[in-house]
């Protein structure tokens, strides 16, 4: 039994990101110890013959290099993220800080729900001001999409020069999704 | 009303119109903006009315302490109207314009099965197969009660018609008929007095749903 | 974008195992290079401070080494067999060789898909005679659980011999049905 590989079993099978808690449960290990394993496990996949990297948003897994995101993307049917919850988290990128009334406002009361996602994600913080919420997305946000706040708004703000109709907001294929290829 | 009367005597004994409020608050575990005014003044004058003696301070503090609750009242309802009036003048975002981000692909971990889960997974197979046969036993027993039942069905009618006619009354109650009130008896009874209502050999009458049902051997309409 | 890398972000992903021919298209590469990219994979994954390892049953793909198994299988919740099918295919290694129309006397008709599945993977052979299918495991099947058949049958049959003797499955009693116990 080697303590690393069997980190990276747990990283590699988890279904959520983990929390150094939970890995040091489950190797039977200080917290200490699970910092500096996570640590050696950075560096084994430094390696640009690596194709996964560790990622800590909300706690450690095992993700695709952004590099290779684009080209894998057709071998699993999953997103990472509702439409819904896709949707909103757009709104908010482009209008931080924004009412959470404003939302509801045009997307209805299921923003309440997807907002909670979004928070518990770690994507965005709110805070309360008299009877509403006033949100703005967090550093996670940008690390999450892989691009910088302000090129996630200019690539909105880009398709609203392109004066195309409403209708197509999920359509795929637009910029941030190509960030594989650069 | 009880909440009323612990509010009086709350009243009454307060030192201050705000000692109140705290008391409403802390010993009443009360929302001072929800109590109902209207019934604090119903109960207020049923106090009075017990009254031997009439203390004018006692009107006074109470007049107070109300319009106090009513100020609060209407405070808050202000409140509340002004932030709906606020929310209807949000000018709704402009979003058509807006792309959706797409999300990153989701790999979705799978392990492989365990062989203690294949062990598992064949015990349960076995067990479906027993389910099934038990149910196939299950079933046929059920049958075979039922037609047992069907059988000494017609017995029991000429039983109970018997049992109807025994009574000189002109009304019988079915709880009468049933005697021990179990779940079998009253099937017992129910099911052959259905069969003689079908057959017009008595009637019955029932006030209101779940009430005693009566059972008459001539027709108590036509009387 | 290194090869390796890419090959190795495509079988993390993959849903399904993936033949060399699909790995080909992916890397644009010849089906030979894909060849050797896996043995050298292979070779990276033999490291013992690695959890995961190349496997290669009815396709490639990562999988959790075996020794880690069960202590990091709590960490998610998909199998990668669904229940349905891993109750077929207990049946039929407990049986076999066992016909296909005895299963669905206890399995019902949702049992032809399953086999089908069963077949697709690579866990099983069936064989056409007169109106029915003779099934049997393969090779493939013993490579999945890391174990010999002979031991995977005495493990099921100890389990078994725990309770009441079997209800037989097969209400006609056939040979076929009789040679698995034997």
């Amino acid at each position: 039994m080697n303590k690393l590989a069997l980190l990276e079993a747990c990283l590699f099978t988890a279904e959520e990101p983990c929390s150094i808690k939970q890995l040091s449960r489950i190797l039977k290990t200080s917290e200490e110890e699970i910092k500096w394993l996570l640590n050696d496990l950075k560096e084994l996949y430094a390696n640009e013959e690596r194709g996964i990297k560790l990622s800590n948003i909300g706690g450690y897994k095992l993700v695709v290099k952004d590099e290779y995101l684009e080209k894998v993307s057709r071998l699993t049917s999953h997103a990472d993220m509702s439409r819904g919850v896709l949707r909103v988290l757009s709104i908010i990128s482009y209008y931080e800080p924004i009412k959470q009334s404003e939302i509801v406002k045009v997307i209805g009361n299921r923003t309440y729900e997807y907002i909670k996602e979004l928070e518990r994600r770690g994507f965005i913080k709110t805070e309360k001001k008299s009877r509403t919420k006033i949100i703005t997305t967090t550093p996670n946000f940008e690390k999450y999409f892989g691009v910088k706040k302000q090129i996630i708004k200019k690539v909105i703000k880009s398709a609203k020069s392109d004066d195309k109709p409403g209708p197509e907001i999920h359509n795929k294929g637009d910029e941030i999704s190509r960030r594989g290829q650069s | 009303m009880i909440k009323e009367q612990e509010l009086i005597k709350n009243i009454i004994i307060s030192s201050d119109w705000e000692e109140v409020i705290t008391n409403i608050v802390i010993d009443e575990n009360m929302d001072p903006w929800s109590i109902d005014i209207i019934k604090l003044t119903d109960a207020f004058v049923t106090y009075l009315n017990t009254l031997k003696f009439f203390d004018f301070r006692i009107p006074a503090r109470f007049i107070l302490v109300a319009a106090i609750l009513l100020r609060m009242k209407c405070d808050i309802l202000l409140e509340e109207e002004k932030e709906r009036r606020e929310e209807k003048e949000i000018t709704p975002l402009e979003i058509s314009h807006i792309k959706s981000l797409e999300a990153p692909i989701k790999r979705v971990p799978k392990r492989k099965v365990k062989i203690t889960e294949l062990v598992q997974a064949l015990q349960k197979a076995f067990a479906f197969k027993e389910k099934k046969k038990m149910k196939k036993i299950k079933l046929k027993r059920t049958f075979e009660t039922l037609i047992k039942y069907e059988e000494d069905i017609e017995k029991r009618t000429d039983n109970l018609m018997k049992k109807i006619n025994s009574y000189t009354d002109e009304k019988i109650a079915f709880s009468t008929l049933v005697g021990v009130w179990t779940r079998k008896n009253i099937i017992y009874v129910f099911l052959p007095l259905l069969h003689l209502l079908n057959a017009k050999k008595i009637f019955y009458l029932q006030e209101r749903f779940f009430d005693e049902i009566f059972i008459f051997t001539k027709n108590p309409v036509v009387k």
